[in-house]
């Protein structure tokens, strides 16, 4: 190999410390070099020059420059060389700036230094190998997985950008915790005046694919071409032909069926459709509440169905579908706060949860909009909220702040006074967390224009006498305990991943926080990107989280799937791992270290069972490399051969 | 000159390329002054790390070894610094056995912006170097078994793991 | 805060070590208290303390010691383990309280010394006759604390019951007994 | 299972709680349950040795600990919640430091026994089934609320028994023997624990506190399990109502009296004539009780 070396001076922020001529001197004496200078500012336009030249002129096959930090330079320089006709991995930098000139006054030593930093750069070089991007087509279909506000915000902006996209979603309908709330701060409008018509253009939208009752069974698959099984769970009502009517609902016999949509506050039919607004608007029945399925006996829906709908012996479907990127939007779920055994929730009908207020609140709702304590009916004079139960809390190992229930709270008790001008709200809380836009203002309007009580301190008990609720707490501002009677008592419960999220995120190959929260890429730099590629998140999956902020991540996840698909295939960094066949011993090690699942079998001819490195997904961490017992597998650029002649040109 | 010949001291580093490289350079912006006895080795992840790697530095004369990636949740690959901790663990106690002081050995983690914590480490880990004198080779050094870590900013390398990833680890 | 100590020049009565003591001797992180108030909320006894619970918390961040161990609430405290059940930062704040009070007694600042004295005369009928002998340690305590009436209305009802042994149970291990109270209370200074 | 069972009944049952002692001997014998009173116990220290530090409380409860291990028993029941914690203390400090702990001992301790309240040996070695078929005399139509008292699940780490917030052994115990159990939202409330002595207003409204709720959620008797808790509620009330200016008249029972009437054991064997509210009234209305329902049955 013919290699150059460039020393730059920087003017004199190298020459000052380190004796460049003397450094290009000695790389004169390293094995294969046939050309060295060094140069005031090598990375100007006439130094690149300087390099292009003396490639042509030298028949260069390899050139070090011996300079600032590569993670300053090196593309520069890697597309200099490229331009005079050399692969841009033939071209290494030895950084004798930041690690050299800038950290040491002693010129002796650093030119020492520099020049052994060249040897390093020199022997890795007449390793190198030209590495070559490959191009691989992408699959313009985008899959979305969770259809709460955030996924349908992201379905939405990837099909109104002409995209396909496939959402698939757990529940009957989409419409995730938005579609329960019944007004959203800090404007107070109605949530379904908001969410309705984006769900309904949802079902509209001739692109988007809704697989709702549905589940991601299985991810396989890269950047660009993953291949996704959907599992269409049995509904036993055929969604072609049900056309919403609810005639089924009505005749249903089976009437004490628990409403999960209302927070269990009510009761529904076994054939049921969750809401009015319900997209899809299709009848489901439970299994486990139809008489039919107990006992074989009823069918009365099958006789009522106009469209004869209804089939007993439907089984759970599955489907498959072809995505080049997927957008995580799963959501979050609630506390469950029976640990708080002292404040009796679930053991006393009137300590609610946040969410069942928000229920009671809606005129969807069980009550019809009229808010009245679950025990008899009776409407409340005064409402105790609970800040932060299952939140901030060690002791429930929920050490984090849930972020929205400040605010919820504040809004809930406007809302209360709203509807019951004569009622009188309590809020017990620690701090108040109200740092979005006009948010503050809005926690100031409960406390100065609806007269709302903040008692700064926790609720230690919360137990009945009479027939009302004693809210035993402190006022830490008083440094007194402080008892409040109440009709209601609503606890603000805190926000947990989504059930199954951890099962998911195995899927996908996406890592996760020690509660259950998606990773994002960088916390602040890549906030809807995942460690894997083609994999991006958006909304509560990644923590907790608003709606303007669940849908803002929507849309930002919706451009980076934007950006990607902008082009037909994506380029591949080569410097990825690569195995040689004929020493990989076929004993797996490396398949169950590699975090993004790039390796996988490949079966020889001769039956011999080798590993293969997809070259799309790998990321060149280079785990593999460091774990195979026979060194097999090799991480291109950075090959053990590589970097021990670096380390023997240090050494040796 | 002929820098082959010279008796000067030498470590050499493994530095992961998201995070203490980014470090070095940090402190090489600032100015932060440190001994010269540092030479730098790129690599993407200290999960690339072979234990063979500071086996063979030492064994062929290098008079110390530091190993700096990002600190534990920080990882860039999400994991790769977790399976490092864990098998430079096993380095360190091994080293004793084939008569290496196990103080020429030191693993810790340093973000791209800690610049001073950087500082400290080399000049800490040099100090420690200098102490113990030039590399005698395999079986020669005076062995202190569980000798107490001389460096003090090891911060890192304790710390709990927060990442959880999606397969087993 | 009570005890109408409104101004507080933190730094001239701050006791640096005193955190790390307490955390030491308790083994409790009262550092991580953030303030909630839940031990003051569950606490029986808030009405009658001089700071509630989690003033004693903060008071100890901040290095107060001489108005922690002069406090009376220290004294108060029947350790019901309300606070411990229910602290969020899983302090065990009973615990802390009974630290306090051995620093107290230590420190020779016990506020409460009839409860003190309580105390004294409960473990000297244990170290003499192995067990307490109730009936004689309520006539020591009555008349050292010059309130000689205390609980005399219902002597009469004991009594009538047979419920108030007249001589002491005397085991016969009491040397044994003795000894290991001697190894403790001996070692503290006097009041 | 071993029967035995070294049995510490500590110094308030050799006193103002004797009724305590007898009922939980009668009700273990008739179950089966032998009970061996550990030999020449002594004082477990109470709050007192406590207060003074924790390893002078771990010593003195310790040698009771260590006669047991020395009799060969490996399960102490002791009914005393106090004693209880005492106890469990004790082999806390032991666990964490054998060498200390022995020192102040003054002798030798391996730490191997376990340490139960009645209710836990009642509901470990008997249940709940089992007791509800022993019973003779269901206490039919008896609304009897359990008082835990604060010491008893607290805290949870250290009781490693039932819950701390809201218990349910007793009312498991209580619903055996047949009484009614209403949701009482104090089960678990300090009643003034060992200040009746020193700081007796407090005793007076932390307890009126507690009978208060029991009547207003219909109680007709209050069940306990600790001898502090009964002779604050009992032998108290009377100083209560004087301070509260009103009139409870509430039974205050210990559990092991209520199982043992519903076993049918003699009124003397569990020392119903100890108590200072005298529980003719909830007897009565279980003798009506149980005759409706003889009659009932008898004209079925
Ligand atoms: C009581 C209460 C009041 C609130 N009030 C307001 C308010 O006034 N203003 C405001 O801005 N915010 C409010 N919020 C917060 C708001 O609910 C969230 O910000 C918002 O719902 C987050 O949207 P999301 O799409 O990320 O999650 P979600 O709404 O949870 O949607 C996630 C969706 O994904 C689905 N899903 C989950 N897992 C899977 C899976 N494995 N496969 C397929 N689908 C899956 C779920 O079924 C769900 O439909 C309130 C929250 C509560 C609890
Ligand atoms: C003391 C302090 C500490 C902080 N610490 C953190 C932290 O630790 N972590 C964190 O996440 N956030 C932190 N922040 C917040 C952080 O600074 C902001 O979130 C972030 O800088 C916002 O970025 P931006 O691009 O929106 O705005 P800016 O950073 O303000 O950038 C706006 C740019 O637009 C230019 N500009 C303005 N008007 C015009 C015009 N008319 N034409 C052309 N150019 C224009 C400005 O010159 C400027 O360069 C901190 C803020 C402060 C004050
Ligand atoms: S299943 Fe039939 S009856 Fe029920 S809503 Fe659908 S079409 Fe109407
Ligand atoms: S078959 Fe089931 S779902 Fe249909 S009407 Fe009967 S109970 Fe309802
Ligand atoms: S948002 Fe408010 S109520 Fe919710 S956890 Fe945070 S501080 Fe507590
Ligand atoms: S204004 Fe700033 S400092 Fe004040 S509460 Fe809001 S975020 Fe905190
Ligand atoms: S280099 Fe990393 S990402 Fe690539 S195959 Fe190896 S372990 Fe997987
Ligand atoms: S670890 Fe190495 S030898 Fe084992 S399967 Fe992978 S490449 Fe082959
Ligand atoms: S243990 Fe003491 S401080 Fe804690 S709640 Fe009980 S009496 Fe109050
Ligand atoms: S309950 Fe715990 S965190 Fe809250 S104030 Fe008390 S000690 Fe502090």
């Amino acid at each position: 190999m013919r290699i150059g070396v460039f020393v730059c001076q920087c003017g004199t922020n190298i020459a000052s410390t380190v004796d460049t001529g003397a450094v290009a001197q000695r790389a004169l004496d390293y094995p294969d070099v046939v050309f060295a200078t060094d140069y005031m500012y090598t990375c100007s336009e006439p130094g690149q020059q300087e390099i292009q030249k003396a490639i042509a002129e030298h028949r260069l096959q390899g050139v070090v420059v011996a300079a600032c930090s590569p993670r300053m330079h090196e593309a520069t320089f890697r597309r200099a060389v490229e331009k005079a006709g050399l692969n841009r991995y033939m071209f290494e930098m030895a950084n004798i700036r930041e690690h050299v000139s800038w950290i040491g006054q002693d010129k002796g030593a650093n030119t020492l230094k520099a020049m052994e930093l060249v040897r390093m750069a020199v022997e890795k070089l007449r390793r190198n190998e030209p590495l070559f991007a490959s191009e691989v087509p992408i699959n313009k279909r985008v899959l979305v997985i969770g259809g709460g506000v955030a996924g349908i915000q992201a379905a939405l902006d990837c099909a109104d950008a002409g995209l396909d996209v496939v959402l698939v979603e757990r529940e009957q309908s989409i419409g995730g915790k938005m579609a329960k709330l019944d007004k959203t701060f800090p404007t107070i409008d109605c949530s379904s005046c908001i969410l309705g018509p984006k769900m309904v253009d949802v079902a509209q939208k001739e692109n988007i694919t809704l697989h709702a009752y549905s589940e991601v069974e299985a991810v396989s698959g890269y950047i660009g071409n993953f291949t996704v099984k959907i599992r269409k769970k049995a509904t036993y009502v055929d969604w072609d032909a049900c056309t919403g009517c609810g005639l089924c609902m009505e005749k249903c016999p089976s009437k004490k069926t628990v409403d999960r949509f209302n927070e269990n506050l009510g009761t529904t039919s076994a054939i049921q459709i969750p809401f009015p607004q319900a997209i899809p608007k299709k009848a489901r029945i439970q299994k486990d509440a139809c008489r039919y399925f107990a006992t074989g006996k009823c069918k009365v829906c099958q006789k009522i169905c106009p469209t004869n709908a209804i089939h007993y012996d439907m089984e759970d479907r599955e489907v498959v579908e072809e995505v080049g990127a997927i957008i995580v939007a799963t959501g979050y779920d609630l506390f469950d706060p029976a640990p708080y055994g002292e404040y009796g929730a679930g053991r006393y009908p009137d300590v609610i949860t946040g969410i069942q207020f928000e229920r009671i609140l809606s005129a969807s709702g069980p009550f019809g909009g009229h808010v009245k304590r679950p025990s008899d009916g009776k409407e409340p004079k005064d409402i105790v909220f609970v800040a932060c139960v299952g939140s901030r809390d060690k002791s429930v190992d929920r050490p984090y702040c849930s972020g929205i229930c400040c605010m919820y709270i504040a809004k809930q008790a406007i809302l209360a006074r709203d509807h019951l001008p004569g009622v009188q709200c309590y809020v017990f809380y620690m701090d108040i967390r109200s740092p979005g836009k006009n948010y503050d203002e809005f926690v100031r309007r409960a406390i100065e224009e609806y007269g709302v009580q903040y008692i700064r301190g926790r609720v230690g008990k919360i137990y009945p006498r009479g027939d009302r609720m004693v809210v035993q707490g402190a006022d830490t501002l008083l440094g007194a305990q402080v008892e409040v009677e109440a009709d209601l008592v609503v606890l603000a419960t805190g926000v947990e991943s989504s059930r199954g999220a951890k099962e998911l995120a195995e899927k996908l190959r996406i890592s996760y926080d020690q509660y259950g929260f998606y990773m994002e890429s960088h916390p602040k730099l890549r906030p809807v990107e995942t460690n894997t590629a083609g994999v991006y998140l958006a909304g509560a999956c990644q923590g907790p989280k608003d709606i303007p902020a669940s849908v803002a991540q929507g849309s930002a996840a919706a451009s980076k799937v934007l950006a990607l698909f902008a082009r037909d295939t994506i380029a591949t960094d080569p410097q990825v791992a690569g195995v040689l066949e004929s020493v990989c011993i076929g004993c797996g090690k490396c398949l169950s270290v590699c975090p993004f699942g790039a390796i996988q079998w490949k079966t020889l001819r001769d039956g011999s069972r080798k590993a293969e490195v997809l070259e799309t997904v790998c990321q060149g961490c280079g785990l593999c490399n460091a774990t195979c017992p026979p060194k097999a597998i090799q991480l291109k650029h950075f090959t053990d051969d590589q970097i021990l002649a670096e380390l023997d040109a240090l050494c040796a | 000159m002929d820098e082959k010949n010279d008796k000067q001291l030498r470590i050499v580093g493994f530095l992961c390329n998201w995070c203490s490289y980014g470090g070095a350079d940090t402190a090489g912006v600032c100015r932060f002054k440190q001994p010269p006895l540092l030479r730098i080795i790129r690599i993407p992840c200290t999960g690339r790390m072979d234990p063979l790697f500071v086996v063979k530095a030492l064994a062929q004369g290098a008079d110390g070894v530091l190993v700096s990636g990002c600190h534990p949740k920080d990882c860039h690959y999400a994991v790769g610094n977790f399976y490092a901790r864990r098998r430079l663990e096993l380095v360190k106690r091994f080293l004793p056995f084939v008569g290496l002081d196990p103080r020429r050995f030191h693993y810790t983690w340093v973000s791209a912006s800690e610049g001073q914590r950087w500082q400290q480490v080399v000049s800490e880990f040099s100090a420690v170097i200098q102490e113990l004198g030039p590399n005698p080779g395999f079986g020669q050094d005076a062995v202190t078994e569980n000798a107490p870590q001389a460096v003090s900013s090891q911060g890192g390398a304790g710390d709990t793991e927060r990442c959880i990833s999606p397969r087993s680890l | 805060m009570k005890n109408g100590q409104n101004l507080l020049r933190i730094q001239e009565s701050r006791d640096a070590g005193f955190v790390e003591r307490v955390e030491r001797e308790s083994g409790q992180r009262v550092s991580q208290c953030y303030q909630c108030g839940n031990c003051s909320a569950s606490c029986a006894y808030t009405h009658v303390y001089d700071f509630p619970a989690n003033q004693i918390m903060r008071l100890i961040q901040l290095g107060q010691r001489d108005m922690v161990l002069r406090c009376r609430s220290i004294w108060l405290c029947a350790q019901c383990q309300a606070c411990t059940t229910r602290c969020p930062c899983n302090i065990d704040v009973a615990r802390v309280m009974e630290t306090l009070r051995v620093m107290a007694v230590e420190a020779g600042q016990v506020s409460e010394k009839d409860i003190r004295l309580f105390y004294d005369e409960f473990l000297k009928s244990v170290a003499a006759f192995g067990r307490v002998f109730e009936t004689g340690l309520l006539a020591a305590y009555n008349l050292k604390t010059g309130k000689p009436l205390t609980d005399a209305d219902l002597a009469p009802q004991v009594l009538r019951k047979g419920k108030l042994a007249l001589m002491p149970q005397r085991i016969r291990g009491r040397k044994e007994v003795a000894a290991i109270v001697r190894r403790f209370v001996d070692a503290q200074p006097q009041r | 299972m071993k029967r035995t069972v070294a049995y510490y009944p500590g110094c308030s049952l050799e006193g103002l709680a004797e009724e305590y002692d007898r009922s939980t001997r009668a009700v273990c014998r008739a179950l089966g349950l032998e009970l061996v009173e550990i030999p020449d116990w002594n004082c477990c220290g109470s709050t007192p040795a406590h207060g003074y530090t924790p390893l002078l409380s771990a010593a003195l409860a310790g040698r009771n600990l260590a006669l047991a291990e020395d009799a060969g028993l490996d399960v102490v029941m002791t009914p005393c919640p106090g004693c209880l914690k005492a106890l469990k203390g004790s082999l806390e400090k032991y666990r964490e430091d054998p060498a200390c702990f022995q020192d102040a001992l003054g002798r030798s301790f391996d730490g191997r026994v376990r340490v139960v309240s009645i209710l836990q040996l009642l509901l470990e070695r008997i249940g709940p089934e089992a007791l509800a078929q022993a019973v003779r005399h269901p206490l039919t139509g008896a609304n009897v609320v359990p008082y835990y008292g604060c010491l008893l699940t607290r805290p949870a780490s250290f009781a490693q028994f039932d819950d701390p917030e809201n218990p349910v052994s007793m009312d498991r115990i209580l619903e055996a023997i047949g009484c009614t159990v209403p949701d009482f939202p104090f089960k678990t409330e300090c009643c003034g624990a060992t200040y009746g002595v020193t700081r007796n207003p407090i005793v007076t409204g932390l307890t009126g506190r507690i009978l208060d709720m029991a009547v207003r959620v219909g109680a007709a008797a209050v069940a306990v399990a600790c001898p502090l808790c009964q002779q604050n509620l009992d032998l108290r009330q009377q100083q209560v109502e004087k301070a509260n200016h009103r009139s409870f008249r509430l039974p205050v029972l210990y559990i092991t009296q209520l199982v043992g009437l519903a076993l049918g054991l003699a009124p003397e064997d569990l020392g119903l004539d100890k108590l200072f509210v005298s529980p003719e009234s909830l007897l009565s209305r279980i003798d009506q009780a149980s005759d409706t329902a003889d009659s009932l049955s008898n004209a079925g």
